[in-house]
C-alpha cells in the first residue's frame, strides 16, 4: 500500500563517526534511488528513524540540504532505540520516515547576522542550518557559534568544530563546564549563558538560535533579552516524545499546537504563548 | 457515621491530621473517595456497605503524601492493605492515623499501626463463597480447558492498568510493564501480551496481596483477575502457614524455610 | 439533507439481521459479556441485546484498533524486506445498535486522522463500514451529549438510524446515506412508507447540564486553575477513560519481534499515564497527575475545536462510568463552567 | 508426530548444575541433544519472566536447575528460588500452562549422570507430549493484523 504514511524509506548505514561518549553519526543513503530523488527537506526538519524489531525514534536531520543524496543523524545512545541504533555496523539497513515539521526560515534571514548557541547534544539539530548558511555564505553577514559542552570529550563534531575555528568567516566560540577542561583545553570555561553574557554579541540585526538542554536554555533567554534581543529574532528546536511525527498520535501536543507539526522550531514569541509543558 | 464525622472535624479543628480520606456519594448510588481539609467539609463523608474502594490506594501517591499526615477511613481490607504497606516501609505512625470501621460498621479509632494490627490480626482473610466456587471450578477443569477459560477471559483486557492502579500494593513508580529495556512483556494489548501481564501482576502480588477485590472493582470490562491473586493467597497460606500482613514481619516471597515443599523438585 | 424515513416492524429487524448476514456482512453488535455490554461479532439475533443504555466500549475500534498492524518487516539473506497492511482483507462491516453519541465520535476521531496528513488505514478500515444507529429512549446519570451540542435522536453519523416508536413499539427508519441505502436494498420489502411520526416523542430528555462553547471560553483563562489539583486528586492515573472514550485517538507505535521477522504496531496509549510524555533524558513535561487531567479536558475542549472544529467529547459518560475512582467528566466540568477563575 | 524433537532451554546456576553438566560432558555421559543451556549465577537469579520468554521464543520445555539445599553458593538463593517456583507453579497450573513442561531439579557439580538423567527423561517425556502448539498459538498473536476486544 503505497499511502501507509507509517511506511519507512529503508536505508543504508553508509558510515558512522564516532562523536563522543555515547555519541555517533550515521549518514545514510537510500535504498531505493526512485525515493532518494523524491526527497527534499529543509533546514530544521526530522524524522522518525527505524530500527526494524526495536522500534522508531526521532531526531533532526543532521546534515544540510544543500549537500544531496544522504541524510545524516546524530545521536546519543540513552534510549531502546538508540541502543540499538548504537549496535548497527556500516551496511545495516535502517527505516526513516519523514521530513516532518516546520522549518528555520533561512530565506528570511538573508543579510542578517546569525548568532547560533548550542550545547551538548543540541548542536546536531543546529548543524543542519549552520551549514546551510555556511554554503550559503554570501546571503549572510557575520555567522557566530557559541558551542559549549559538559567537558571536552562530550564535544561532537570534533573536525568541524576545527575547520570552523579556522574558517575566516565565522567566529566560533566553544566553552566547557568549570571541571570539564582537558589540560591542553584553548577554549572557554563556563556554562553557555555566562559565555554568551561575556561574548555579548550584538543584537543588532542578529538572528539568535538556541537550542540545547531546558536548563540551559532557560537561562539563556534572559542573557539574550538583555542583550536587546526581541522575542521574534530569538529561535528555538524543541524536542518532545514524539510517535508518529505527522500530529496524530498526541504525545507532542502543548497547548493547541502539535511540536512535530507546528514545530519544532518555535521562537521564543511563539513560546512564550504556549503552556509550560515542553 | 455520626461519629466519623465528628472525630474527622475534631481532627482537622485540632490539626492534627491535614487531610481525612473518606467516602462521599458519587455516581449512580456509587460511592468514591474524598478528600476532607477543612472541619466544615466533613459534613459530606459517609460511610456504608457501598464502600468497597480500597483507599489505601491513596497513602502512597505524593499528591495526597505531600498533604501532610492523613487520616483514612479503613475498613478490614484497607486496614490489612495499611499494615502491608508499614510493612513495606510505605506508611507509618508518622503520617497516618487510622479510622477503622469494624465489620460492624462501628467507629474504631487506633492509637498506632500496631494496634491496628493486632485488631486485623482477629480477623482471618476468608474468601468469600462466590469466589471460592469459581476456583474449585476452575480447579477441576482439565488443564487445556483452564488454559483456554483463562485467554477467553482474559481477551477483553485492553491494558488500561486501573487494576494495577487501583491496588494498594502497586504503588511502584515505575511498573515492570513500564520498563523497555529489556521489554518484559509487549506493551500492545493481544493474546500474548495480557496474559504476560495478568501473570506478572500475580506473581508480583504473591504473599502481598490482602485480597480486597479492587482490581476486579477497577476493572471498567469485569475480567475476573481478582481469581488469580486470590489463588496465590490460599497457595501461600497452604504452603508457608498462615499468612496474615504484619509490620515486622519478613515478606513471604523474600524469606524462606528450610523445609518448604518440595516434592516437585527432581 | 433530506433523509428518507421509513418503518420498520419491530419483529422485521431479525429479517434485516439475516438479509445483512446473507449478503456476507460482518456484524458487530453489542453483546453482554461478564455482565457488560460490548460490540462483539454476531451471528446470530439473538446474541444482540437491545435493553442498554450504552456499551462499555465506544464503536471507535471498528476503524481505530487497539492493537493494528501497520507494517510486517522480515529480514532474509537478500537483505531486509517490508510489508504494509493490505486493505483488500479488511471485511465489510455493519455496525449495529450504535447510539447517537457514539456514531457522532466517528466524524471526531476522523477528523483527527485526517488533517493535514490523512491516515490511509484509518480512512480504509472506516470505509468499509455501515453505522446502524439506534437513538435512545434512556439516559441515566452520566448521559450529557445534549450538553456537548448532540441529541439522543441525532442523526448525525448513522448511515441509518433507528428510533423505536414507544416501547414495544416498531421502528422509524430515516435512511441517511447511500451506504444506508443499500443496506435498504438488501431488504427492500422490511421499510415500509411512513405515515407522519414526531420521532422527538419517543426520544429519552436529556437536560443540558452546561454550556460547551461556555466551558471553551472559560478554559483559555483557566490553565493555572487551582482547580485541576483539586479535581485531579481522586485521580490514580489508569487509562481506563480513554480506552473507553469514542474520541480519544493517542497511540504508541511498538516493534514486535519474533526472530527474524516482526510487525510494527499502533496500540492505544492515554495521556493519562505518567510514561505518554516522559523523555528518555528523565524530564516529563507533564510530570503529575493534575496536568495529565488539565490535558485531557484541554485536549477535548479547547484544543481540539480550536485546531479541528471539533469538540473531542460527545456526552457519552463513558468515562465516568468506567473510572474506578468515580471520576464523573460531567461535574467536572460543570465546576469548571462555574468555576471563578 | 514421530520425529518431532522438542526444543528445551535449561536455566541452570554456575556452581552445581552447569558444572555438574560439564562432569557429564568430561565424563563421555552421552544424552540428548535438545537442550540449551543458560548459565545464571544462581537459581535465585532465575526470574520467571525468563520461563515465559523461554515459552514466547518456541521451547516446548523448561529445565530449572541449581544446587542442592544447604549447598547454595550465596547460602540461601536456591532456598528463595524455590519459594518462588511453588506459587510460580501453582499459579501456571492454575492458568493452565502446562506444567509437566517445566521441570525443576537439584543437580550438584558431582552429579554428571543426574544430569544426563534428567535431561533424556525430560525429552522423552516432553516428545511424547508434542510440540507446545497451545502456548506457540498464543506468541504468534502479535502477528496478527487487527486485535479486537
Amino acid at each position: 500500500m503505497t499511502d501507509n504514511i507509517y511506511m519507512p524509506y529503508l536505508m543504508k548505514v553508509e558510515r558512522i563517526t564516532w562523536e563522543a561518549p555515547g555519541v555517533k553519526t550515521f549518514m545514510l543513503r537510500f535504498l531505493n534511488e526512485e525515493d532518494q530523488d523524491k526527497f527534499n527537506f529543509k533546514a530544521g526538519q526530522f524524522g522518525e528513524y527505524s530500527v526494524y524489531g526495536v522500534g522508531e525514534s526521532t531526531f533532526c536531520i543532521a546534515s544540510s540540504p544543500t549537500r544531496k543524496g544522504y541524510i545524516e543523524c546524530t545521536f546519543r545512545q540513552t534510549g531502546k532505540v538508540t541502543n540499538a541504533l548504537a549496535g548497527c555496523e556500516e551496511g545495516s539497513v535502517l527505516g526513516f520516515r519523514g521530513p516532518y515539521g516546520n522549518i528555520f526560515p533561512i530565506d528570511e534571514w538573508k543579510g542578517k547576522n546569525l548568532l547560533f548557541i548550542a550545547g551538548g547534544i543540541a548542536l546536531p539539530p543546529m548543524r543542519c542550518v549552520i551549514w546551510n548558511a555556511l554554503d550559503l555564505r554570501e546571503n549572510f553577514k557575520d555567522i557566530t557559534i557559541i558551542y559549549g559542552a559538559r567537558s571536552t570529550k562530550d564535544l561532537v563534531y570534533k573536525h568541524e568544530l576545527k575547520d570552523w575555528e579556522l574558517r575566516k568567516d565565522v567566529k566560533l566560540i566553544t566553552t566547557v563546564d568549570p571541571g570539564g577542561e582537558s589540560p591542553d583545553w584553548k577554549g572557554e570555561i563556563g556554562f553557555v549563558p555566562t559565555i554568551v553574557e561575556k561574548i555579548a554579541p550584538s543584537s543588532v540585526n542578529t538572528i539568535a538560535i538556541v537550542c540545547g538542554p531546558p536548563v540551559m536554555i532557560k537561562y539563556t533567554f534572559p542573557v539574550l533579552a538583555k542583550l536587546g534581543f526581541s522575542d521574534g529574532n530569538i529561535f528555538t528546536t524543541l524536542e518532545n516524545r514524539m510517535k508518529c511525527g505527522f500530529g496524530k498520535c498526541g504525545r507532542c501536543n502543548v497547548g493547541k499546537v502539535y511540536v512535530c507539526k507546528d514545530g519544532p522550531v518555535f521562537t521564543l514569541k511563539q513560546l512564550k504563548e504556549l503552556p509550560d509543558e515542553y | 457515621m455520626d461519629d466519623l464525622r465528628k472525630r474527622a472535624k475534631e481532627l482537622l479543628e485540632a490539626s492534627a491530621v491535614k487531610v481525612v480520606i473518606g467516602y462521599e456519594n458519587g455516581t449512580e448510588n456509587k460511592t468514591r473517595a474524598i478528600f476532607v481539609e477543612k472541619p466544615e467539609d466533613t459534613g459530606k463523608l459517609i460511610f456504608d456497605s457501598r464502600c468497597i474502594m480500597n483507599l489505601a490506594s491513596y497513602l502512597t501517591k505524593h499528591e495526597v503524601k505531600n498533604k501532610g499526615k492523613m487520616a483514612v477511613t479503613a475498613t478490614l481490607p484497607v486496614m490489612r492493605a495499611i499494615i502491608q504497606l508499614a510493612s513495606e516501609f510505605q506508611v507509618n505512625d508518622s503520617n497516618l492515623l487510622v479510622l477503622g470501621i469494624t465489620p460492624e460498621s462501628k467507629l474504631i479509632e487506633f492509637k498506632d499501626l500496631a494496634e491496628v494490627e493486632s485488631f486485623v490480626h482477629k480477623y482471618q482473610i476468608e474468601i468469600d463463597v462466590r469466589n471460592k466456587e469459581m476456583l474449585d471450578k476452575i480447579d477441576k477443569m482439565p488443564a487445556s480447558e483452564r488454559w483456554n477459560f483463562w485467554i477467553k477471559e482474559l481477551a477483553p483486557c485492553f491494558k488500561c492498568y486501573a487494576c494495577r492502579a487501583a491496588c494498594p500494593m502497586c504503588y511502584c513508580h515505575r511498573c515492570t510493564v513500564d520498563f523497555n529495556q529489556p521489554q518484559w512483556i509487549p506493551v500492545p494489548s493481544h493474546e500474548l501480551g495480557n496474559l504476560e501481564w495478568h501473570i506478572m501482576r500475580a506473581v508480583h502480588l504473591a504473599g502481598r496481596c490482602v485480597d480486597c477485590d479492587a482490581c476486579y472493582n477497577a476493572c471498567p470490562l469485569a475480567i475476573p483477575l481478582n481469581l488469580l491473586t486470590k489463588r496465590m493467597l490460599i497457595d501461600a497460606k497452604e504452603h508457608f502457614g498462615g499468612y496474615q500482613p504484619a509490620i515486622k514481619a519478613e515478606h513471604l516471597m523474600s524469606t524462606y524455610k528450610p523445609d518448604d515443599k518440595e516434592n516437585f523438585i527432581l | 439533507m433530506n433523509s428518507d424515513r421509513r418503518l420498520i416492524r419491530k419483529d422485521s429487524l431479525e429479517k434485516l439481521f439475516k438479509a445483512l448476514k446473507q449478503n456476507n456482512k460482518t456484524i458487530i453488535g453489542p453483546a453482554l459479556q461478564n455482565g457488560k455490554i460490548s460490540y462483539k461479532i454476531s451471528n446470530n439475533y439473538s446474541e444482540i441485546t437491545s435493553d442498554y443504555i450504552q456499551t462499555t466500549q465506544s464503536s471507535k475500534e471498528i476503524a481505530f484498533p487497539r492493537t493494528e498492524k501497520i507494517l510486517a518487516y522480515s529480514k532474509n539473506a537478500e537483505g531486509m524486506s517490508v510489508k504494509g497492511i493490505d486493505i483488500k482483507d479488511i471485511p465489510e462491516i455493519v455496525l449495529w445498535g450504535v447510539r447517537p453519541c457514539d456514531a457522532i465520535g466517528i466524524g471526531e476521531l476522523s477528523a483527527i486522522f485526517n488533517w493535514d496528513y490523512k491516515d490511509e488505514i484509518f480512512n480504509n478500515r472506516l470505509s468499509k463500514v455501515t453505522v446502524l444507529g439506534f437513538s435512545c429512549s434512556k439516559a441515566d446519570e452520566y448521559c450529557f451529549c445534549t450538553s456537548v451540542g448532540g441529541n439522543p435522536g441525532n442523526t448525525e453519523g448513522s448511515d441509518i438510524l433507528f428510533t423505536q416508536l414507544g416501547e414495544n413499539g416498531d421502528y422509524l427508519a430515516e435512511i441517511l446515506t447511500e451506504k444506508g441505502s443499500l443496506i435498504v436494498s438488501m431488504a427492500e420489502a422490511l421499510f415500509e412508507r411512513a405515515g407522519k411520526v414526531e420521532k422527538e416523542k419517543f426520544l429519552v430528555d436529556v437536560p443540558v447540564r452546561f454550556n460547551h462553547e461556555d466551558v471553551r471560553n472559560k478554559l483559555t483563562t483557566f490553565f493555572e486553575s487551582g482547580e485541576w489539583v483539586q479535581q485531579s486528586l481522586k485521580c490514580l492515573g489508569c487509562g481506563a477513560c480513554a480506552y473507553v472514550c469514542p474520541t480519544c485517538a493517542c497511540f504508541d507505535i511498538q516493534d514486535e519481534a519474533h526472530g527474524k521477522s516482526g510487525s510494527r504496531v499502533r496500540c492505544w496509549d492515554s495521556c493519562g499515564f505518567s510514561l505518554f510524555t516522559l523523555h528518555t533524558s528523565g524530564h516529563n513535561p507533564r510530570e503529575v497527575q493534575s496536568q495529565r487531567w488539565r490535558q485531557r479536558i484541554m485536549h477535548k475542549f479547547s484544543y481540539m475545536p480550536d485546531r479541528l472544529s471539533v469538540f473531542g467529547c460527545t456526552g457519552c459518560g463513558r468515562c465516568s462510568r468506567a473510572c474506578p475512582a468515580d471520576m464523573n467528566i460531567l461535574e467536572h466540568l460543570i465546576s469548571i463552567q462555574e468555576a471563578t477563575v | 508426530m514421530a520425529d518431532f524433537e522438542p526444543r528445551i532451554v535449561a536455566f541452570v546456576c554456575n556452581w552445581c548444575t552447569y558444572a555438574g553438566a560439564d562432569l557429564t560432558g568430561t565424563s563421555r555421559i552421552k544424552y540428548a541433544s535438545n537442550v540449551r543451556i543458560v548459565r545464571f549465577p544462581c537459581t535465585g537469579r532465575i526470574d520467571y519472566m525468563l520461563l515465559i520468554e523461554a515459552f514466547n521464543e518456541g521451547a516446548d520445555g523448561i529445565i530449572v536447575s541449581g544446587c542442592h539445599p544447604n549447598d547454595c553458593h550465596y547460602t540461601s538463593g536456591n532456598f528463595h528460588a524455590r519459594r518462588r517456583w511453588i506459587m510460580f507453579r501453582s499459579l501456571c497450573d492454575f492458568m493452565g500452562i502446562d506444567i509437566r513442561r517445566i521441570k525443576f531439579s537439584w543437580v550438584s557439580a558431582a552429579e554428571g549422570a543426574k544430569w544426563a538423567d534428567i535431561v533424556n527423561k525430560t525429552v522423552t517425556e516432553i516428545r511424547a507430549l508434542g510440540p507446545y502448539d497451545e502456548y506457540k498459538k498464543v506468541a504468534k498473536t502479535p502477528e496478527k493484523e487487527v486485535i479486537h476486544g
